[in-house]
C-alpha cells in the first residue's frame, strides 16, 4: 500500500496533476507520524501508511492554494466531502488517495493498558485483530479493539466512498457502538445536575489553546466567534464558564459537519473528553434529521436544508 | 552547608513539616493531567509516576488567568481596588531542573525595566525544591540547552535519587532555612554523594535528543527573510496555542476587562503569538500569515531573547514536541535552518 | 542590544503597581473628522495632575472601564499644561466605547510610556514635519513644543495631508500654524472638493515638490504605514540621511511596558524601546515587520 | 404587612419582526396581560438567531430564552424559520444532554395577528421557568472544578508527561 502510494504521489506531482501532496511521514517520536505537505516529488518516498496516521489531513485543504493530492482515511474523506458540500474545497482540485483504514491505535489506551508511557515502550505492532506491545523486552498481546480510538471503533466508513485512487482492498464497516459509546451512556446515566457539573469540571482544565478548533476540518471560519470583540461573545480568559460556552457553541456550529473523526479529543492537552460532546451531537443530528456529515457529496448541508415537517414537537 | 538525605518513605513527613509554613505544591494527576497542585498531606505516589507535568510550573507564578484589579463605579466615579493579596507562600516540590531554569529565564523579563508586581511577589515568596530526573522523556533535550536533568542551579533545594533515599543539596539561603526547620534528615555520607554523582551521570546520558545551538542567533538572523524556509516550516502548524501556552518560558499575556452588574475586573491571561488575533490591529495585522507567527515563536526564543538577555529562552523540556497535535518538532526546525554566509543586508 | 535603560524615565504608578491606572476626567471632546475625536482630559486628583510630567512622543494606556485599554500618544504639548489631550479614531472595541463617552466621563490612564522625540538632537536644526491623517497627533505635541520654544530651533516646515478636506484633523492648529510667519505650512489632500484651495496630491509627492533642504535638518514623519514607507525614499532623494529621519511606530500593545509580547519588531519592543525611532534604527531591525 | 415578593423568571425573547414582534405589539395594544419579565430583542427573522445568542443569554443569567418566528410556510424570507427550527432543535437537545433544564430553551410560532397566542406563550413559558427555578448554570456554585472530583475517563497514564 505504502509503495503504491509513493508511486502514485510521485506520478501526480511529476505529471503536474497536483501542485501539492499532503500525506504522512514518520514523526520525530516513537509511534508517531507527522503531516507531510510538499511540492517536491522526491519527498514522496517519505510517505507512510501505518496504524499511527492520526491526523485528519482535510484540515489543511481550505488554506492550501492549488491542486492537492491528499491521503485520506475513511473519516478524512468524509471531512473532505463535507468541505466540498460547503464550497470550501473544489472537488476537481483534489485528488483523493484513499486508504482503507483498519483503525488507528490510540496510544493513550496503550499506555493505560500496560501502565507505561509511550516512549517507554519498545514496540507496538498490529497483526490482524491483535496488537503486540513490547515492553522491557516482553511481548504482550491484546485484542486490537482495546487500543483503537473510540471513534475508530464506531467507524462507519473505513474506506473512503469518494476517491480518485484507491490504495489497497476496501474494508467493510463494522461499527461497535456499544464499546465506543460507553462514555456517553455513562454520562446519560447521571442526573442533569451531575452532567452539568461534570462538564463544568472538565472544562475548568481548558487552557483555551484552541487546538480542538484549529485541528477540526469543520472549523474553517476565518474569524471564530470567540475572537469577536464587537460584541465580545465570550471572555477570552480560561475560566470554566467561558470555556464551556465556547465548547458548546463550537459543537453546535459544527453540527452536520462533524464527522466524528475524534481529532479534537486526541489533541486536547488537558484530556477533556470532547468526543463525548461531538459524538452525541453527531447521533442527535442523525436521529433528528437523518443526516450524516460527509457521507453523500450530493446532499445539501444540514443547516441550509429542511423538511416541511421535522423536529417540531417542542414548538408552541 | 553539608548535604543531607531523607528516606523516600519519609517524604510525606518532610512535606507536612513544610506545610506548616507554606502552601506545598506537588505533582498531581487529576483527570490524567499532571500539574503542580496543592498537596493533600498524604499522597506521595507521584514519586513513582512523575516524569514531568503537562502544565508547566510557571502557572503557579503567572497563572492562566488572574485578577489584576477590580473596579467599581459609584456617585463619586470609579474606584480601583487590588485583589486580596495572596501572601501565602508557595513551596513547589519536585520541580524539574528544566522548569526551574525556565523560572530564572522568566525572571529576566518580569524584572527587566518595569517590574511586574504580580509575578515578582509570588516569585519572591516561593521556594523551589527540585527533583532530579531519572527517567527523562524521549522528547527531552535539556542537555543541549545547557541544563542537566539533575542540576541544582535554579532551585533552593535539590533532591537526587540515591535508591531508597534522596540526597538533598542545599543551594540557597532559603534552602538552608527549609532544612533548618525540618527534622528527620540525616547527614549525607561520602557514599551517598558518590551514589548521587552516579545517578546524575546516568540521567545525563539518558537524554538522547540533541540540538546544536552553536551560532543559532546568527543563523536565524541570516535566514530571517527567507520566506520560503519559514513557509515550509510553518506548513503543518495548525496555529493552536499548545506549544506556547504550555511552554515553561513563554510569558506572553493578554489583558481584558469584564463588567458584571457594576462590578468590574481586569484580568490577565495567557496568550500566544501563534494566534492570528494576537497582533491584530483594527486596520492591519503585522503577523497575519502563519509563517510570520511561526517565525516569531522560533526567533523570540532562539534569536531575540539571546540578543536581549544573552540566554536562549528554551530549556529543552520537550513539552512542545510531546504535546503538538502535528508533531512539529522545534529541534528539527532549528536543525533545518539554512546556513547562509554573510549577514543580512 | 540589551533592554532599553528606562531608569531616567519618570515612573508614575498608582500604588506602585505599573498596571494600575489613574483616574482621569474627560473635560472636552472635539470632533476632528467623522470618526476621529480629540479628548481633553485632566487627572481627577488635581495634585497628581501637577506631579505628572511627560515628553512629546510618549504615549499612555487609556482604559474605558469594563471594555478595555488602548494606547494613544499624548497629542498635546508638555509646554501647555492646563490639560492633556489624546486623539482617537473609531476603529475597534475600545475606541468605539470612547466615542460613546461625553465630557465628564472618567477614564483610566497609565503612563507616560515609551521614549520621546530627542529634543537635544533637534535643537538648532531645521525641522521638517511630514504628517498624514491622524498621524499628525504625535507630531502636533512636538510642533507646539517647538513653537513654544521657537528660538531654540531654526526653520520649520510642516507638510500635512489627508484623503479629503473633510479628513483633515486639527484644523484649528493648521490655521494657527498657517498664520504663524515663522512656520512654512503646506496642506494637501489626495482629492480636493469645490472649496479646496490648498494643494492636491499624496504627501510624499507634495514633499518632493516642497523639497525642503536636508542641510542641518531633521524630518519627523508620522502617518499611515503606507505613507511612511513612501516618504522615506523621497527624503533620501532630498539628501536626508537615515539618521535625519524620525518616525513613531504603532503596534498592538496591551501592557505598554515590554512584557506582554505583541508589539515587537525583532527584539525591539515598540512600547518600551520606541515608539520614536530613526530610520537608521528601523533599517537595522532584524525584522521588516514595521 | 410585609409580603415576600415572588421570584419571577427573567426571560429574553428573540422575536421575528415580521410576525411575533408584531404579535407582541398587538398583545400590548389590546392590553392583554402577560408577565413583565420578558426582554424583547427584535430580529429580522427567527433564522437570524445564532445558538450563540441563546447561550450568551444563559451565560448572562437569563432564566430562559424564547425564540419566536413565523408559522412554517409563512417566513418572509421563505425558509428562515425552517432553518431556525433545525438550529433550535439541536441546541435544545444538546443542552439537555449537557444538563441544562429543557424548560430554558423555548420556541414558538406566533403570527402578527396572534396577540392572544403570544400572551399565552409567555404565560406558559413563565410557568415552566418557575418550575425550573433560577438559572444558576454559570454561577460559581455549580461546576466549580475545585470542589468536586470529576468522573473523567482519562484516569491513569495518559498525558502524564
Amino acid at each position: 500500500m505504502e509503495q503504491k502510494l509513493r508511486q502514485e504521489a510521485k506520478a501526480l506531482l511529476e505529471q503536474g496533476k497536483v501542485d501539492w501532496i499532503i500525506g504522512f511521514e514518520p514523526g520525530s517520536l516513537k509511534f508517531t507520524t507527522t503531516p507531510l505537505i510538499t511540492k517536491d516529488k522526491n519527498d514522496a518516498d517519505r510517505l507512510v501508511i501505518n496504524p499511527f496516521i492520526v491526523n485528519n489531513l482535510a484540515d489543511f485543504l481550505p488554506e492550501i492554494k492549488g491542486r492537492v493530492g491528499i491521503v485520506a482515511k475513511g473519516c478524512d474523506s468524509r471531512s473532505i466531502v463535507s468541505l466540498i458540500q460547503d464550497n470550501k474545497v473544489v472537488r476537481e482540485d483534489v485528488v483523493i488517495l484513499a486508504v482503507p483504514c483498519p483503525g488507528i491505535i490510540d496510544l493513550s489506551k496503550v499506555e493505560r493498558l500496560v501502565g507505561k508511557d509511550r516512549d517507554e515502550l519498545d514496540d507496538v505492532t498490529r497483526e490482524g485483530d491483535k496488537v503486540i506491545i513490547k515492553v522491557n523486552g516482553k511481548k504482550k498481546e491484546f485484542p486490537v479493539t482495546e487500543v483503537l480510538f473510540d471513534h475508530c471503533l464506531a467507524c462507519e466508513l473505513p474506506t473512503p466512498q469518494e476517491y480518485d485512487i484507491l490504495l489497497g482492498e476496501p474494508r467493510p464497516p463494522a461499527p461497535n457502538l456499544e464499546v465506543s459509546g460507553k462514555d456517553i451512556e455513562n454520562l446519560k446515566g447521571l442526573t442533569p445536575e451531575q452532567r452539568w457539573e461534570f462538564w463544568g469540571n472538565e472544562l475548568s482544565r481548558c487552557i483555551r489553546c484552541y487546538a480542538c478548533r484549529n485541528v477540526c476540518p469543520a472549523c474553517y471560519c476565518q474569524r471564530c466567534f470567540v475572537e469577536e470583540t464587537e460584541p465580545q461573545w465570550v471572555m477570552p480568559v480560561p475560566r470554566w464558564q467561558d470555556n464551556l460556552l465556547f465548547q458548546i457553541v463550537r459543537n453546535i456550529h459544527v453540527a452536520g459537519r462533524c464527522t466524528d473523526c475524534g481529532e479534537c479529543e486526541r489533541v486536547c492537552p488537558v484530556n477533556i473528553p470532547l468526543r463525548s460532546l461531538t459524538r452525541e451531537m453527531y447521533d442527535m443530528v442523525d436521529e433528528l434529521f437523518h443526516f450524516k456529515a460527509g457521507m453523500d457529496k450530493e446532499a445539501l448541508p444540514l443547516m441550509t436544508h429542511y423538511e416541511q415537517e421535522e423536529a417540531e414537537d417542542f414548538f408552541r | 552547608m553539608a548535604n543531607k538525605k531523607v528516606n523516600k518513605k519519609d517524604i510525606a513527613k518532610l512535606l507536612n513539616q513544610w506545610r506548616q509554613q507554606f502552601t506545598v505544591l506537588a505533582p498531581s494527576k487529576e483527570n490524567g493531567v499532571a500539574q503542580m497542585a496543592e498537596w493533600d498531606g498524604k499522597d506521595t505516589s507521584f514519586l513513582d509516576w512523575y516524569r514531568n507535568t503537562v502544565i508547566p510550573p510557571k502557572a503557579s507564578f503567572l497563572p492562566p488567568m488572574e485578577e489584576m484589579f477590580r473596579f467599581q463605579k459609584d456617585k463619586e466615579g470609579y474606584h480601583i481596588e487590588l485583589p486580596p493579596t495572596n501572601e501565602h507562600k508557595q513551596l513547589i516540590f519536585g520541580i524539574r531542573p528544566c522548569d526551574a531554569r525556565a523560572m530564572t529565564i522568566l525572571d529576566m523579563t518580569f524584572e527587566e525595566a518595569y517590574q511586574d508586581p504580580y509575578y515578582l511577589s509570588r516569585r519572591k515568596n516561593a521556594v523551589l525544591v527540585g527533583l532530579g530526573c531519572t527517567n527523562p522523556c524521549e522528547s527531552c533535550f535539556c542537555t543541549s540547552m545547557g541544563v542537566s536533568p539533575t542540576e541544582s542551579t535554579n532551585v533552593d533545594l535539590m533532591l537526587t535519587d540515591i535508591g531508597d533515599q534522596f540526597l538533598i543539596e542545599v543551594v540557597t539561603d532559603k534552602g538552608k532555612e527549609l532544612i533548618a526547620k525540618a527534622s528527620g534528615l540525616k547527614e549525607a555520607t561520602k557514599d551517598d554523594e558518590a551514589k548521587a554523582k552516579e545517578t546524575k551521570e546516568t540521567s545525563y546520558n539518558k537524554i538522547t535528543r540533541k540540538l546544536d545551538t552553536e551560532g543559532i542567533v546568527d543563523k536565524l538572523q541570516a535566514s530571517f527573510d527567507d520566506e520560503g524556509f519559514w513557509e515550509q516550516t510553518a506548513a503543518k502548524c495548525i496555529s493552536c496555542g499548545i506549544c506556547t501556552l504550555l511552554c515553561p518560558t513563554c510569558y506572553c499575556f493578554d489583558i481584558n476587562d469584564e463588567l458584571v452588574r457594576g462590578e468590574g475586573t481586569r484580568f490577565r491571561s495567557w496568550d500566544s503569538c501563534g494566534f492570528p488575533v494576537y497582533t491584530k490591529m483594527p486596520m492591519e495585522n503585522p503577523r497575519l500569515e502563519k509563517w510570520r507567527r511561526v517565525r516569531q515563536k522560533v526567533c523570540h526564543k532562539f534569536e531575540f531573547y539571546p540578543m536581549t538577555f544573552n540566554v536562549i529562552a528554551c530549556t529543552g523540556c520537550g513539552r512542545c514536541i510531546r504535546l503538538c497535535p502535528v508533531n512539529w518538532d522545534i529541534t528539527q526546525v532549528l536543525e533545518s535552518v539554512p546556513v547562509k554566509t554573510g549577514v543580512r543586508k | 542590544m540589551t533592554a532599553t535603560d528606562i531608569s531616567h524615565r519618570k515612573k508614575f504608578f498608582a500604588l506602585g503597581n505599573v498596571y494600575l491606572p489613574h483616574i482621569v476626567v474627560i473635560e472636552k471632546i472635539i470632533e476632528e473628522t467623522p470618526g476621529v475625536r480629540t479628548f481633553h482630559f485632566n487627572f481627577k486628583d488635581k495634585k497628581l495632575g501637577k506631579e505628572f510630567s511627560f515628553e512629546s512622543g510618549q504615549f499612555g494606556q487609556y482604559s474605558v472601564f469594563g471594555i478595555g485599554e488602548a494606547p494613544f500618544c499624548i497629542s498635546s504639548s508638555p509646554t501647555r499644561r492646563d490639560h492633556l489631550e489624546f486623539t482617537a479614531q473609531r476603529v475597534g472595541r475600545v475606541t468605539n466605547a470612547l466615542h460613546r463617552l461625553g465630557a465628564g466621563a472618567e477614564l483610566g490612564f497609565r503612563g507616560p510610556y515609551g521614549n520621546s522625540f530627542p529634543l537635544d538632537f533637534l535643537k538648532s536644526k531645521n525641522l521638517v514635519f511630514v504628517g498624514g491623517g491622524i498621524g499628525l497627533a504625535p507630531l502636533r505635541s512636538l510642533i507646539w513644543n517647538v513653537i513654544d520654544n521657537r528660538n531654540k530651533y531654526k526653520k520649520i516646515d510642516i507638510i500635512y495631508g489627508a484623503r479629503s478636506p473633510a479628513d483633515l484633523c486639527f484644523k484649528y492648529d493648521l490655521d494657527a500654524w498657517g498664520k504663524d510667519k515663522t512656520v512654512n505650512m503646506v496642506t494637501t489632500v489626495d482629492k480636493g472638493d469645490d472649496t479646496w484651495k490648498g494643494k492636491v496630491g499624496v504627501v510624499p509627492k507634495i514633499l518632493e515638490e516642497v523639497a525642503p533642504s536636508a542641510r542641518e535638518a531633521v524630518a519627523i514623519v508620522c502617518g499611515p504605514p503606507i505613507m511612511i514607507r513612501f516618504t522615506f525614499p523621497v527624503l533620501e532623494k532630498l539628501g536626508f540621511t537615515p539618521k535625519q529621519m524620525l518616525t513613531t511606530l504603532e503596534k498592538r500593545m496591551k501592557c505598554g511596558i515590554g512584557k506582554c509580547g505583541r508589539c515587537n519588531i525583532g527584539n525591539i519592543y515598540v512600547c518600551r524601546d520606541g515608539p520614536v525611532f530613526s530610520y537608521a534604527q528601523i533599517k537595522n531591525f532584524v525584522s521588516s515587520e514595521y | 404587612m410585609k409580603q415576600k415578593t415572588e421570584w419571577k423568571p427573567k426571560l429574553v425573547g428573540f422575536l421575528c419582526k415580521w410576525c411575533s414582534y408584531a404579535g407582541a405589539d398587538l398583545a400590548g395594544i389590546s392590553r392583554k396581560k402577560y408577565p413583565a419579565n420578558l426582554r424583547i430583542i427584535k430580529v429580522p427573522c427567527s433564522g437570524r438567531v445564532d445558538p450563540l445568542f441563546i447561550l450568551k443569554a444563559l451565560r448572562l443569567g437569563f432564566d430562559g430564552v424564547l425564540v419566536s418566528g413565523c408559522h412554517p410556510g409563512e417566513c418572509h424570507y421563505q425558509t428562515g424559520n425552517y432553518r431556525a427550527r433545525r438550529r433550535i432543535a439541536i441546541t435544545k437537545r444538546f443542552l439537555e444532554y449537557l444538563g441544562v433544564e429543557p424548560q430554558r430553551i423555548q420556541a414558538s410560532w406566533v403570527s402578527a395577528s396572534e396577540g392572544g397566542k403570544f400572551t399565552k406563550v409567555v404565560d406558559d413559558v413563565t410557568k415552566e421557568l418557575k418550575e425550573a427555578g433560577p438559572n444558576q448554570l454559570f454561577s460559581e456554585r455549580r461546576g466549580d472544578g475545585t470542589k468536586t472530583k470529576a468522573r473523567s475517563k482519562g484516569t491513569t497514564r495518559a498525558r502524564q508527561s
